[in-house]
Parts: structure tokens; C-alpha cells; sequence
């Protein structure tokens, strides 16, 4: 048993047993080696169930919306992307804050489960693409904080190199490109489902007046999903990479809000989702003199 | 503490006296000065009027030299000040520059340590405090004009150093060693630099102005730290005295000669001695030269 | 200061501002590419004048080289004494109200008259180019060197005669010219500069 | 290519083609700028149609995308100047979000041509008039639009 | 089943020239969901409009179009044709054939083929279209007026003169503002006290006038005609019921501190009026600087007050009041010179602000009305005049004229050469601005009669020489450099916001400007309005102004004030936006989007499982909404939509055009 996990049951036994909270969010060891999935622990005695290893995926953020309702204290534990969601909740006014306990976990980057399918435990599995840029491994908001924070790596991520190929493409090109991407969607909305910046109680896509998305699962259709979504989550999105990650047709979607991001920082400055409270969303507010196209 | 110290071509010329009484000054006050080997000329005051690329290049290859010794760099000279800063800026502000300037240098220079003005140095580095506490010969009664010049303090956003209208750092130091700074309007006006020499039916006239300004503060003389000044005004006092039938008697000193003699230096290791407009007699009937005893090296 | 009278009347003389006018905007750009200051923002207040250490010898005050460059008379500023004469003190444009920069201005003018052989005051090029030549060839200035040559040059041999002796017996006049030990560095750092044209924008 | 696409193609081929623009015009400024235009009977191409918006903050992104869904060739999203919004800030928002919506549509492969936006004041009539001239020959130079489209 | 009219217009041959309106109105025949379709010669004539009507008895339409020429022309006249036949006016659209389509395309049938589209655009939206009401809301018959300075008093005379009670909320102990402090008024030269005094007693006296000095605004809720405000009352530390204003207090209290009111050029106690013709005449204690409330001993004025008014145990006090209308006139600010380093960075006592010198020409003021200057109270004999000072200098100061500048200068030259005869007084400018009635003779006066001596060129910089300032600028009218050696210089310094101005706008919920200043509704046509309802400006806290441009704002204000409270109920357009409660998430990304914060959140409770829970919501006021839509893009699930321009009726304009 690793030292984070040690550190983890300690401080979860100690907060259940004070009462100081009801309910910890954490991860578990699934039935297969190279997943870990969420774990919801409400007696002193299943802390023992919680771990941390390199295959914590899951952002537990997004499961506090489902426990607005929940009488006691919640405890979360955060990595760097996950605590920049729990801010893009509670300035979505999702979530409040005095309800949680959110325990920051400085995460050293996780591997790819997909790479480890049909390896032994223990075998030599790649990095996580999610992981291969983030420039916040380190929590943004916590109680309390597990461990000591750990180095920024700032290696250039295959999305960026994708994003660069696609710019130096020629229209059609780019198209051609993205039709065989959104061809592939079977429209089963996880991304949708896992991203802590969807957090509607309704979405536009399941709504029949106005029927925005229409029912049909064809290109065109899938088409005015993503770049919707794209749009919703423009400025907004935290790039945790959780979208890109459960999309079961592998579709890069990573490529399109990083590419919305760094437009927005170019257009607006740097204005980075889910790290400060006090910043509002960049389409949510303006500036005199933001660049003028339209003239 | 330890500093490169760039003392530039006039300190070793016409400005002798500057370096020689900074050598001193700094010895007492604990100062480590670290003089650049084999400085070059910066440039001032001519590079920056005809080739700009030139006028950062210049500057930039003794920074680069300080900067491989790690060290923040102290400047006597105004004009030299002037152009290390904007190379400084320059470098700061475009990596694009930064590519062109190393290129032109044939050495790295990522502007990672600061240019200080011998000024800044002094009041800032060593503090005030420190020096009122080494003084032993307060120059009390001397009246002095503080003459900044322009260019300590212009353009500001470059030099960052004191006010560009009502510069005190000079003020500051005078009264610390127990003079009286007098307050004047010609604090920042130009002595006109190169043009006493080049076009003088202009910088005279110039200077004439700067004499007038502080006779009629009431000075007895005039503290600059600036060796294009002090030449200016003190070489061509007596020319432009004539012309004007007059005398303005005002000896012009360089900061670091009126706080060595505070210190209780020898007006000759200073090299107050190397004055046209007679400062030795002028010290002495302030009463100003007595030997003193005791002097106070800090360690 | 005018001499006679058809001087007065040439000075004086009626300007025709539609072929300037149709320049002035291309100056205006021009001026803010290479002087990184815009022209067209000064109102002529007159403030860098009224502060102005060298105005009273100008034949032009700064402000008039502005409006002249305005009205896109560029001609008539790029052959004005005033550009030499200004001290570079940098006054004007700490003052400025309209951010307006004068004095980089007139360092642009400078050497574009230069470029364009119509220096008006050759005294104050002269000696520029001679501080370089200094520069360029011992890596340090010989000031003793540069006067006596500048004043040889300049055709007043005996100008400043009087101080020389004065200066070398009080040590401050090295006779032999102070060089650095391997100037190779610097003369490359003119030579490239050179190959680049000599902007370094 | 399915039937539709290559039934466009040929419609594109033929020289009777005749794209179909679609510009939302804020109430205020653009609408009132193409009354003007009117007004002084400044011609202009036919294949423009107006949608009348309170203004251009109104203006959703769906609503482009759904018009190339349905076949538009090219649209306009056009309001106040900056500063002149009846409602004070709303083109300030639909500046924000059309600049990012622009570069979205042209990464996803869009020809940017087809997408526009412009300030049109009430008393711009010969502007409108300019602007859809131009953006009109744009998109006839591009021929019919095939992205996005619905063909089903 | 919906039953749509369709109602082609030719106007004359506006249309009909360049459109086969039969064609039209035969294709449009055939739109689903058409029962019934006609063109005809003037649809908005008698004659077209009974066509209307008739059709819709006959043909039971419960909805129709016009196609005839731009809403912006007949909307309220088809609306009203509507109404008069029975139906909701709202469901009614228009498709412009005329301004963006017969006058525009000369081509007939691409014209007609273009005019068929946008009918069946209008068609595709109407079918789309719900009946909406205007509601009315309650207009509660009171007024606030922020700031007692002239603008604020006129304001609130013209209202309490139209019959409706009227507060003023002054932060000061007095009403009377600038004007008080000024000497005396251009282009007359009569003297400010004069015709201002008697106003300010007016509005004390007046029955329907509450005046609530040394008070300030707390907090803003509520909306037109209904705005709750709470009015935070500072202690007094005297009980203004039991005070007579006698005096004795201020001539006995020990303490002397700088005047704010005499720019620090005089002297008040600790216990003051600001000014002899104070409204109320009655004092307050600073309790920063009194004696007692810094060591607890003194107590004089306690003693020696014969009504025992004097109350130290006083609290600042809360009080929320209702009013329909509020109207903010809080006036102007002076730029602080002392960044001019040129200048002297304000270290110089005779170099002053214009504001100063209003002092120290009044009678009342500090030297009696004789020209002294600070330095050594000697008679300055050579008075330079400096304009703009921050104003028109973006260097180191504001890029707007200040506007009032030039005439005071000239005010303040003439009055120099009246009360010092062998004076000179020299005015350095950059333009003399005087477009007001009479303003630019009383310039010439300035220098035709008075000898006051103009040089255009801006000062480069002051000096101190001796007891004399050296001031240096040049005579750009000569291409000199110019110098004077004065004894005193007077700066114009630019009007600047109030320096809480911005937090005043936040607390009422309106826009200002980058530089404070409150921003007008619509710089020409409505000037005096905010973009929140209910909400005017007068006088100088909107921009820089003199007095009559202010009291004529006031006065404009005033009576849209008046225009407003002589209803009973303010009818509200229906064409705004509603919140669809069970989908709304209460995200609050549309509030700040709201360029009238018209949205708030509100809590709602539901019943989910069997238990009551609570969650929040986005809440519209009706009041403030004002139909612009933008909230409706910010909402992600369109649980906000506007009525009128639904995302459905929008949805069905483009897909009617498309396919």
C-alpha cells in the first residue's frame, strides 16, 4: 500500500469518526487492476476501502451534483483538474461550498487504462494523454492538502500537435477531417454526462421544443452537437480531458476546447476556467476594448 | 556587497576624479566593486543619435560579461546609465531583440540582473542611514545645488529611477552628510552635453542658465553625478562667466567627492584637486579640509 | 535670426499645402513605424518648446517640426538646424501631453537626413561620427583624441586650446589613446551591425 | 458523396444557381440601417433575407449552425456599432462570442467567407448595401454550401 | 388547428411594381397552416384594414401576417387593427416587401421570388407566436434625489412644485454643493450666494421637500416605481430637533482643523456648520478630530449648549424608504494637480486650484474677499492663469475638456484686474472655448476692457525662485519660448467624477463611463435618462458642466420624474424574458449578462420524492427587463426565452427560409 493511500484513509477516518462530515468521496480498487473507480464511504469502518494509484480517473466532482440534497458535509478528494471543476460548479452555483470538505491530492499524472487491457499488473503502461499537459497537477482550492505539491511538466501534448496539423490544413481538409471524426459518434452523450461544465438540469440536446438537436444520428446532426457543446463550454471548460476519455469512439474532443481555449486567450487574455472564483467566464462579460472585427 | 562596476570612458579621462573618489568612497562604505574586465565604450553620447541597433549593442556586451558573474551592475556615469537601462528594457521587452542584440554581441545576455545608478547604490544599497553613521567631518554649512541632469531620471519609464521631475536621491544624500541641498529649478535641465564643445554659441548659453539658477538659489556650489556635467559646467564656468562679466565662483563637485570628504578621505585621494574652478580653496575657507582623526571604515 | 531682407521674404513666403497635405499621411506612418511616435496626435500646445533647454537656437521650435511634419513638410523639417541641436535631454517628451515623443523624433529625422545628405549642421554630425570611428577602432573613447580631431576637422584648430594643458596637468587628458586589449570583439559587434543594415528594430 | 451533395454540385455548375443568405439585423441599427437602404433605393443582390432580432446579442450560435443545416450559404450576424447598442452592452457579447464562434466554424472547416459579422448602423443604408454586395459575391464565388448540411 | 391570414400589401406601386403581390399572396395560400390569403391596393388604410377584419370574422383567423412595408413603420397599426377585431396584437407578424425587398430588387420575379420567402418566414413565426399582455406595475408617488448640490435642489423644487414629496439625500451637513463655494457666476458676474441661498431655503421650506443632509445612499432594491432604498443617516452627534443653530457650540469649540469647504485655505472647529449660510443651519461633530471622542475630556460644547442638543451617544441610523423615481445629481470632483511634477507636485502654496481661488475672492471666504496669496498673504500683483490642467492631457491626466474652464479663467482674470488695479493677469491656453449665451463676449470683455493677457501655448513647468514663480511656456501664436515671473498661478484642473461615483452607480444599478462619469441612456435624445428605468441624472456627475446646463438637466429630469409618478401603474411591454423555472439550474451566467439587472436569483421550493426541497432559480423583473434577448444565448438549456423572439419562432424563421 502506497504512502498517498495511507495518508487518505487517515484523514478520512479521522473527519467520518469526528463527524465533521458524512459522506467521502474517493476512489476504490474495481475488479480489474488498471481501474479505479469512484467510492462513496459513509461508515468509518469502509475507509479502508479507498486508494490512490495512477488509475484515479474518475473526476468526483461532477458526483457532487448528485448529492445537492445531501443533509451532512461532504468530503471530495481533488486532484489538479478535478478541484478546477469543483470551481466551475460553485461558480455555476452548483454546488456550495460550505458543504465540502475538499481534500487536495497533488497528482503525479495518471496511466492509460486503455493501454493496460489484456496486460499484466504490473506491466509497463503508457502515460494518459490528459494527463501529458496539465498545467494544474496541483489542487486550486482544498481544505486540506495530502501531500507536497508536485513540479508542472510542460512537454508539448499530442493534442497541441494535432491542433497545429489541423491549422496548416486547408478548409476542405479540416473538414474532411472532423466529418470522419463526428461520423463515428453513436451520440451516447457520455461526454456530455462527464463534464463538469454540462451541468444543466435540462439539456438542449434531450429537448423536443425547441428541438434544437434533431433525432436523427447523422453527420450533420453530430455536427451541431459538438460545436454546440463547444461553445457551451467555451471558456468554461476546465480541460480535464475527462470528454475525450470516456468517448467510447474515441473522438479527439480535446482538440476542439483546447483550440477554444487558446482562441479566448489569444482574443480575450489569458482568462483559464475553474481557478478563480472572482473571474467570470469570458463570454459572460466583456471588454471596451476587445478586438474589433466586425467594422 | 559585491557589484560589477562599469566606470566608462570618462572615468578614466576627464571624469578621473569621479572613479577615483567612488573607489574610495565605496572602500569605506563596504562596498565591493568588481570592475568589468575589458569593458568597452558604451556608446553615449552618440550611437543612440545615429544607429539604434548600435546604441543596445554597445551596452549589452558588458552586461553580458556582469551577467556571466552574476552580478547587478553599479554605474557612475549618467550617460552611460542611460544607455545600459534601455538596453536593459529593450532586452526585457522583445525576445526578438534579445535574439538580434546576442547575435551582434556574439554572447548570451537575458537582462537577468539589474543596472543601478551609483545613486541608487548609495541610498538604496548602502542606505542613508549607513552613511550618516560613517560620516565624521558633517559638511555642515555648505549650501550645494543637487544637479541631476536629464539623464538619471528621462525618460523614466526606462531609467525607473526617482522622480523625472523632482529628483531627491542626491538631495537625500547632502543632507546625510550634513550639507544643505538648496531647492532649485534647474535640477533636470540639460548642461547640453556635447554641445559646449560642438556648437558652443549653444551649450553656453545653456550652461549660463544653470549658473544663474543656482546663484540665485542662494548655492555656494554645485553636486552633480554626471562626468558630462561636471565637465560642462565647471570647464567652460569661466568662459561663459566672461562673457558674461561676470564670476559665478560655484565649484561643481561629483556626489561621491563631497561624501568621501565627509567620510574623512583626503581631498587629493578624491581628487578634488583636479577641479578648473578652484574647489580646494574653496573647501578650505568652509573650513572644510581640517585633518581628521579617526575615519570609520565600515568592514 | 534674419539677416536681410529677402530672407524675411523668403522665409516668409506663402506655402502651397496641397502637395504636402496629400503626404502628410504616409509621413505620419512612416514616422510612427521608425520613430515609434505618431505625428498626428500632437495639438500643438507647446509644451515641448516651452521646456526646451536648446529652443531659444532652433530655427524651428519642436513643436514647428511636428506641425511641419503634419501638413507633410517633411522636406523643409529634415533640413532644419533643429534636429541637431536637440540635446536628446528627452524634456518634451516627459512633459508631453499626448504622449507624443519629439525628441525621438528628431533622432529619427537625424538619420534620415543624414541618409539623405541634408545635414545642417555638419558640426554636430561630425562629431558623432568621430566618437564612433573612436569607439569602433579602441573599444573605448580617447577624449583628448576626439576634440583635438573634431576641432581639426571642424576647421577651429585652436578652439579649446586653452583647456587642453589644463586638463592634461591635472591628469584627466590621457595623450595616448586607452584602447581594451582585444578590441576584436567590438569591431565585430560594428561589422555586424553593419551587415544588418544598421536598424535593429 | 451522397445524392444531395452531388445534386448540389451540379446545381452549383449551372449557371442559375443563386445562393440564399440569411442576416439576422438587430432592430435598431442594422434593421433600421436596411430601411435606409431602401428608403433611398440602394440596390442590392436579391438573395439576401432579412431576420429581424431585438438585437444582436440576441442572436444564439445555434442558430447558425442550424441555418447551414438547413442549406443557407452564408450568413450575417449584424448589429449596433460598439457603444451604440440600444441595450447598452449587448453587442459587446455578440462581438465576444461571434469572434469565437468565427475561428470555431473555420477550425471544424468551415470557409470563413460564409460567416460574418458587421456593425450597420440606422443611418449606414449605402454600407448594408456594400456589405451583402460583397459578402453575396463572396459566397457565389464559393459556390453552394455542402458543410453541415442536413442532406437527409 | 392554427388559422393564418395572410395580408399582401401592394402599397400603391411602392410593391406591386417590382412584386407579383398576386403571386405572392396565391403561393403564400398554399403554407401550411394558411386559411386564407389576399393582397390588396393600401393595407394600412381604413379600407385594407376592414379587409383585415372582415377576413378574420370570416375566415376565423386567430392569427395573420401583413406583408407590406417595415414593422418599424405599421407594427402599432396592425397591432391596433388587431385589437380592434378581437384578437391579441401579438399575434400578429409583418414581412417587409417593401424597404428590404421592391424598393431594393428592380428584378420582378427575383423580387417576388424573394418576397414569397419572407411571407412564408412571417408564416413559419406566426403559427410559432403565443398572446402576450402588458402588465402593469404600481408607481409609488415619491421621489430621491442624490445630492443637494444646485442641480439636486432644482430637481427636487421643479418636483415638489408638481405636487410630489420629494427627498434629498446630501453626505455633506448642508445642501448648497460647489455652487456654494464659488464667488461669483459668468457670464453675469452676479454673485453665487445670491441666487443660490434663496433656493436652498426654498427647498427647506417647501412642504413636499424632506431634506436628509450628512446622509448617504446604503443600498438600492426594487425597481421603477418601486425602488426600496435604505438611507444610512451618519451621527449628527446633535439632535437636530432640540438644536436652534445659535452658534455657541462653534464659537466655543477649542478645536481648529482645515476647512473642507474652504479647500484648505481656512479654518473650521470640531464642531461646525461647513459654511455660515449653512441648510440646515445647524452643526454636526467630526467626531475624527473632536476633543472629547479622542480623549474623552473637553465637553464644551455639551456644556454650553442652551437647548442641550449636543447628543455623543448619537449612532448612525438605517431607514428604508419607498420611491417611485430616483435622480442623481452628485456632482464633480476636482482633479488633484499634485501629479504634475512640472507644477510642482501641489508643493507650491501660491500655486492653486481655480476652486481655491473662488475662496479667496469670496467676501465670506478665508481672506475676506481680499486677494491674498497662501504663502505670505501679500497682494499677488502678476497672476498667471493656467487652463487644463488634467483636462485635455491623457499623459498624466483625463482626455475630455472639462467644458467650464475657459469661462471661469476669464471670470477669474477679470475679477484680478477689478480688485487689484495695477495687477496683470495672464491666462496661458491652448483654445478658448465659449459656446454659451454671452460666453464669448464675456471672454472679449476679458481682454478687450480688462487687459487680461492671453498666450496660447501649455506650461512647461513652474518653478520657485525667491518669493516669485517662474513659469515657462511658449507663445505658440510666435514660435517663442516665454516666461513670466509670478506671484501666485492659478490651475484650472479638470471636473473629475466624485471619487465614489462608481460605487454610488453599482449601489443604484446603473452604467458609468471609464472615466466615473454616469452614462445618459442616449447621448442626444435622451440625455437626462439612465439605461435603468426610473433612474435620471442631472448636473455634473453625468459629465462636466456649468451651472445653467445643469439646472436645465435638473429641470429635464425633473420632469421626466413628474411624467413618471402622475400615473397610477406603468404599463411594461410584454416583449420580454421569462424563466421556464423547471428547467433553469440557476447557473447566474444571465445576470451578468443583463445590461439592466433585471435578473436575480430567487429560491423556489419543489417537491422531488416526496420531500420538499429547495433550489435556486433565475427571476426576470418585469419592471427592468427591457427585451433584448441577450440572457436568453447565455442560457445553455434556453430556460430563459424571449417572448416575441422565442428560440422556436427564431428556429422557424430560418428553417422556413432554408428549406
Amino acid at each position: 500500500m502506497n504512502q498517498h493511500t495511507v495518508k487518505m484513509r487517515e484523514l478520512a477516518r479521522e473527519l467520518l469518526s469526528s463527524g465533521q462530515v458524512s459522506l467521502v468521496l474517493g476512489w476504490e480498487k474495481g475488479n480489474l487492476w488498471y481501474k479505479s473507480p469512484p467510492v462513496f464511504i459513509s461508515r468509518v469502518e469502509d475507509v479502508e476501502k479507498l486508494i490512490f494509484d495512477e488509475f484515479c480517473h474518475n473526476n468526483l466532482a461532477k458526483y457532487l451534483m448528485d448529492l445537492v440534497h445531501h443533509s451532512g458535509k461532504i468530503a471530495v478528494f481533488v486532484k489538479g483538474c478535478d478541484s478546477r471543476a469543483i470551481n466551475r460548479l460553485l461558480q455555476d452555483n452548483q454546488i456550495k461550498r460550505e458543504k465540502l470538505y475538499i481534500i487536495g491530492v497533488p497528482c503525479p499524472g495518471l496511466k492509460d487504462p486503455d493501454d493496460a487491457v489484456g496486460k499484466k499488473q504490473g506491466a509497463e503502461v503508457k502515460n494518459s494523454a490528459k494527463c501529458a499537459t496539465c498545467s494544474y497537477p496541483n489542487p486550486v482550492v482544498y481544505d486540506a492538502l495530502l501531500w507536497e505539491t508536485v513540479p508542472v511538466n510542460t512537454t508539448k501534448a499530442p493534442v497541441e500537435e494535432l491542433i497545429a496539423k489541423l491549422d496548416s490544413m486547408t478548409p476542405d481538409e479540416r473538414y474532411a477531417y472532423w466529418t470522419e471524426q463526428f461520423s463515428r459518434c453513436i451520440r451516447c452523450f457520455a461526454c456530455r454526462n462527464v463534464c463538469p461544465a454540462c451541468n444543466c438540469r435540462e439539456c438542449c440536446f434531450d429537448q423536443a421544443e425547441p428541438d434544437w438537436l434533431g433525432k436523427a444520428n447523422n453527420l450533420s446532426e453530430n455536427q451541431f452537437m459538438q460545436m454546440t457543446r463547444a461553445m457551451h463550454v467555451a471558456g468554461r471548460c476546465i480541460e480535464c480531458g475527462e470528454c475525450e476519455r470516456v468517448c467510447p469512439m474515441n473522438i479527439p474532443l480535446m482538440a476542439i476546447n483546447k483550440k477554444v481555449a487558446r482562441d479566448i486567450a489569444e482574443l480575450f487574455g489569458e482568462c483559464a476556467a475553474g481557478l478563480d472564483l472572482e473571474k467570470r467566464p469570458p463570454l459572460g462579460h466583456f471588454d471596451l476594448n476587445d478586438p474589433e472585427k466586425f467594422m | 556587497m559585491k557589484l560589477a562596476y562599469y566606470p566608462g570612458c570618462s572615468l578614466s579621462t576627464t571624469g578621473i576624479e569621479y572613479n577615483m573618489s567612488t573607489l574610495a568612497v565605496a572602500r569605506t562604505l563596504g562596498l565591493d566593486l568588481w570592475e568589468i574586465p575589458e569593458w568597452n565604450c558604451c556608446g553615449a553620447s552618440s550611437a543612440h543619435l545615429t544607429n539604434h541597433l548600435l546604441a543596445l549593442a554597445l551596452p549589452a556586451r558588458n552586461l553580458a560579461i556582469a551577467e556571466e558573474a552574476g552580478l547587478d551592475v553599479a554605474v557612475p556615469c549618467a550617460a552611460c546609465f542611460a544607455r545600459f537601462k534601455a538596453t536593459e528594457a529593450a532586452v526585457k521587452d522583445s525576445a526578438e531583440t534579445r535574439a538580434t542584440i546576442e547575435e551582434v554581441i556574439g554572447r548570451k545576455y537575458e537582462a537577468k540582473y539589474t543596472v543601478k545608478s551609483l545613486l541608487d547604490v548609495f541610498v538604496n544599497t548602502v542606505g542613508l542611514s549607513q552613511i550618516k553613521t560613517l560620516v565624521n567631518r558633517p559638511l555642515e554649512g555648505l549650501k550645494v545645488a543637487p544637479y541631476y541632469g536629464c539623464l538619471l531620471v528621462r525618460p523614466h519609464k526606462i531609467t525607473q529611477f526617482d522622480d523625472p521631475e523632482d529628483p531627491v536621491t542626491i538631495d537625500q544624500i547632502m543632507s546625510a552628510i550634513g550639507a544643505e541641498p538648496v531647492y532649485w529649478g534647474y535640477k533636470t535641465e540639460c548642461c547640453g552635453a556635447a554641445h559646449p564643445t560642438v556648437v558652443p554659441e549653444v551649450g553656453l548659453k545653456m550652461l549660463k542658465s544653470i549658473y544663474q539658477g543656482a546663484r540665485d538659489a542662494g548655492a555656494d556650489c554645485i553636486v552633480t553625478a554626471c562626468p558630462l556635467c561636471l565637465t560642462n559646467l565647471d570647464m567652460r564656468q569661466k568662459e561663459v562667466g566672461e562673457q558674461n562679466n561676470t564670476q559665478y565662483n560655484l565649484p561643481v563637485f561629483y556626489f561621491t567627492e563631497l561624501v568621501g570628504l565627509a567620510l574623512g578621505h583626503d581631498p587629493h585621494t578624491l581628487g578634488i584637486d583636479k577641479h578648473f574652478v578652484d574647489a580646494l580653496a574653496f573647501l578650505k575657507n568652509k573650513g572644510f579640509l581640517n585633518p581628521v582623526q579617526n575615519r570609520r571604515d565600515s568592514e | 535670426m534674419l539677416k536681410n531682407l529677402e530672407e524675411v521674404r523668403v522665409f516668409m513666403e506663402r506655402i502651397n499645402l496641397t502637395p504636402g497635405l496629400a503626404q502628410a499621411k504616409p509621413i505620419r506612418d512612416s514616422l510612427k513605424e521608425h520613430c515609434g511616435t505618431d505625428v498626428g496626435r500632437c495639438y500643438q500646445c507647446g509644451k515641448c518648446t516651452a521646456g526646451c533647454p536648446v529652443a531659444f537656437a532652433m530655427d524651428y521650435t519642436p513643436r514647428e517640426i511636428v506641425r511641419l511634419l503634419q501638413l507633410g513638410l517633411k522636406e523643409e523639417a529634415l533640413k532644419s538646424k533643429t534636429i541637431w541641436l536637440c540635446a536628446t535631454c528627452d524634456t518634451c517628451s516627459t512633459r508631453c501631453p499626448r504622449e507624443v515623443e519629439p525628441a525621438k523624433l528628431m533622432e529619427g529625422l537625424r538619420q534620415e537626413a543624414k541618409a539623405k545628405g541634408l545635414v545642417a549642421d555638419k558640426r554636430l554630425d561630425l562629431f558623432n561620427d568621430l566618437f564612433l570611428q573612436l569607439v569602433e577602432k579602441y573599444g573605448r573613447v580617447h577624449e583628448m583624441g576626439l576634440i583635438l580631431k573634431f576641432n581639426l576637422l571642424s576647421a577651429q584648430p585652436l578652439k579649446d586650446a586653452g583647456h587642453g594643458p589644463g586638463m592634461f596637468l591635472k591628469g584627466k587628458i590621457n595623450p595616448l589613446p586607452h584602447t581594451i586589449k582585444d578590441n576584436g570583439e567590438v569591431k565585430q559587434i560594428f561589422a555586424r551591425v553593419r551587415a544588418l543594415g544598421g536598424e535593429g528594430k | 458523396m451522397s445524392i444531395e451533395a452531388v445534386k448540389a454540385d451540379k446545381a452549383a455548375s449551372q449557371e442559375n444557381w443563386e445562393p440564399k443568405i440569411l442576416v439576422f439585423a438587430c432592430n435598431w441599427c442594422t434593421y433600421a440601417g436596411a430601411d435606409l437602404a431602401g428608403l433611398s433605393r440602394l440596390q442590392y443582390p436579391p438573395n439576401v433575407r432579412i431576420l429581424r432580432v431585438p438585437c444582436s446579442g440576441r442572436v444564439n450560435p445555434q442558430f447558425v449552425i442550424r441555418a447551414f443545416q438547413k442549406g443557407i450559404d452564408g450568413v450575417l450576424v449584424a448589429g449596433c456599432h460598439p457603444g451604440d447598442c440600444h441595450y447598452a452592452t449587448g453587442n459587446y457579447f455578440t462581438r465576444r462570442r461571434y469572434l469565437v464562434m468565427q475561428r470555431l466554424l473555420e477550425f471544424m472547416g468551415m470557409d470563413p467567407a460564409r460567416f460574418q459579422a458587421r456593425w450597420i448602423s440606422g443611418s449606414e443604408g449605402p454600407k448594408f448595401q456594400q456589405v451583402v454586395t460583397q459578402l453575396t459575391q463572396d459566397i457565389k464565388a464559393l459556390g453552394p454550401n455542402r458543410k453541415l448540411r442536413d442532406m437527409e | 388547428m392554427k388559422r393564418v391570414g395572410v395580408f399582401i400589401c401592394h402599397c400603391g406601386t411602392n410593391i406591386a411594381h417590382t412584386v407579383d403581390c398576386e403571386k405572392v399572396a396565391k403561393t403564400a395560400a398554399e403554407f401550411p397552416h394558411v386559411v386564407f390569403s389576399t393582397d390588396y391596393k393600401y393595407m394600412c388604410s381604413e379600407p385594407g384594414q376592414m379587409v383585415i377584419k372582415n377576413a378574420i370574422k370570416e375566415h376565423k383567423l386567430d392569427r395573420i401576417v401583413v406583408a407590406s412595408c417595415s414593422p418599424r413603420m405599421h407594427e402599432p397599426t396592425f397591432r391596433k387593427c388587431m385589437e380592434s377585431a378581437g384578437l391579441n396584437p401579438y399575434l400578429m407578424e409583418m414581412a417587409n416587401i417593401r424597404e428590404h425587398c421592391s424598393w431594393v430588387h428592380p428584378d420582378k420575379e427575383k423580387g417576388t421570388e424573394k418576397a414569397i420567402d419572407l411571407v412564408k418566414m412571417a408564416v413559419a413565426k406566426v403559427v410559432k407566436n403565443t398572446p402576450l399582455t402588458r402588465s402593469s406595475i404600481p408607481i409609488h408617488k415619491r421621489a430621491l434625489v442624490i445630492g443637494g448640490g444646485i442641480a439636486g435642489i432644482q430637481a427636487a423644487l421643479d418636483i415638489a412644485d408638481a405636487g410630489y414629496v420629494v427627498d434629498i439625500v446630501e453626505k455633506e451637513p448642508s445642501i448648497g454643493g460647489r455652487m456654494a463655494q464659488v464667488d461669483k457666476t459668468f457670464p453675469t458676474l452676479d454673485c453665487s450666494a445670491c441666487i443660490l441661498t434663496p433656493k436652498m431655503v426654498d427647498a427647506a421650506q417647501h412642504p413636499n421637500i424632506n431634506l436628509v443632509t450628512y446622509s448617504e445612499i446604503e443600498k438600492v432594491e426594487g425597481y421603477v416605481g418601486n425602488f426600496e432604498v435604505t438611507i444610512r443617516h451618519k451621527a449628527r452627534s446633535v439632535d437636530v430637533s432640540k438644536c436652534t443653530g445659535c452658534g455657541t457650540c462653534w464659537e466655543k469649540c477649542p478645536t481648529k482643523v482645515a476647512s473642507e469647504f474652504e479647500l484648505g485655505l481656512g479654518t473650521r472647529k470640531a464642531i461646525y456648520t461647513p459654511f455660515p449660510q449653512a441648510v440646515p443651519n445647524k452643526p454636526v461633530i467630526d467626531r475624527d478630530n473632536c476633543r472629547y471622542f479622542k480623549t474623552g475630556k473637553c465637553m464644551v460644547c455639551q456644556k454650553l449648549c442652551p437647548t442641550g442638543a449636543v447628543d455623543y451617544t448619537q449612532e448612525d441610523q438605517l431607514e428604508t424608504i419607498r420611491y417611485g423615481a430616483i435622480v442623481v445629481a452628485t456632482g464633480f470632483d476636482l482633479f488633484d494637480h499634485s501629479v504634475y511634477g512640472e507644477y510642482g507636485y501641489g508643493k507650491y502654496p501660491d500655486v492653486i486650484t481655480g476652486l481655491q481661488f473662488e475662496r479667496l475672492i469670496n467676501a465670506s471666504g478665508p481672506t475676506a474677499g481680499k486677494i491674498k496669496r497662501p504663502s505670505d498673504h501679500k497682494e499677488p500683483k502678476t497672476i498667471v492663469f493656467i487652463k487644463c490642467v488634467g483636462s485635455r492631457d491623457e499623459a498624466k491626466g483625463k482626455p475630455y475638456c472639462s467644458k467650464t474652464c475657459c469661462m471661469y479663467t476669464a471670470k477669474h482674470a477679470t475679477l484680478v484686474k477689478e480688485k487689484i488695479k495695477d495687477s496683470q493677469a495672464i491666462v496661458f491656453y491652448m483654445d478658448v472655448r465659449t459656446p454659451g449665451k454671452n460666453y464669448e463676449e464675456f471672454y472679449q470683455r476679458a481682454v478687450d476692457e480688462y487687459g487680461v493677457q492671453y498666450v496660447r501655448g501649455r506650461v512647461s513647468k513652474i518653478y520657485q525662485k525667491g518669493d516669485k514663480l517662474i513659469v515657462k511656456g511658449e507663445d505658440t501664436l510666435l514660435g517663442k519660448q516665454v516666461e513670466v515671473e509670478a506671484d501666485m498661478v492659478v490651475l484650472a484642473t479638470a471636473m473629475v467624477a466624485r471619487s465614489d461615483a462608481g460605487d454610488l452607480a453599482r449601489k443604484v444599478g446603473f452604467s458609468y463611463d471609464q472615466h466615473d462619469f454616469f452614462t445618459e441612456a442616449h447621448p442626444k435624445l435622451r440625455p437626462v435618462e439612465t439605461h435603468t428605468a426610473g433612474v435620471y441624472l442631472a448636473g455634473a456627475c453625468q459629465g462636466p458642466k456649468d451651472i445653467p446646463d445643469s439646472v436645465s438637466q435638473a429641470s429635464a429630469a425633473a420632469a421626466k420624474v413628474c411624467g413618471l409618478l402622475s400615473k397610477n401603474e406603468m404599463a411594461t411591454e410584454p416583449i420580454i424574458s421569462a424563466v421556464n423555472e423547471s428547467i433553469c439550474s440557476g447557473c447566474g451566467l444571465c445576470i451578468s449578462i443583463c445590461p439592466y439587472k433585471a435578473i436575480d436569483l430567487k429560491t423556489i421550493t419543489e417537491r422531488v420524492h416526496g420531500k420538499m426541497l429547495e433550489r435556486q432559480v433565475a427571476a426576470v423583473n418585469s419592471g427592468l427587463c427591457q427585451g433584448c434577448g441577450a440572457c436568453t444565448v447565455a442560457c445553455r438549456s434556453s430556460a430563459l426565452n424571449l417572448r416575441g423572439f422565442t428560440n422556436e419562432q427564431i428556429l422557424a424563421e430560418v428553417d422556413a427560409l432554408c428549406l
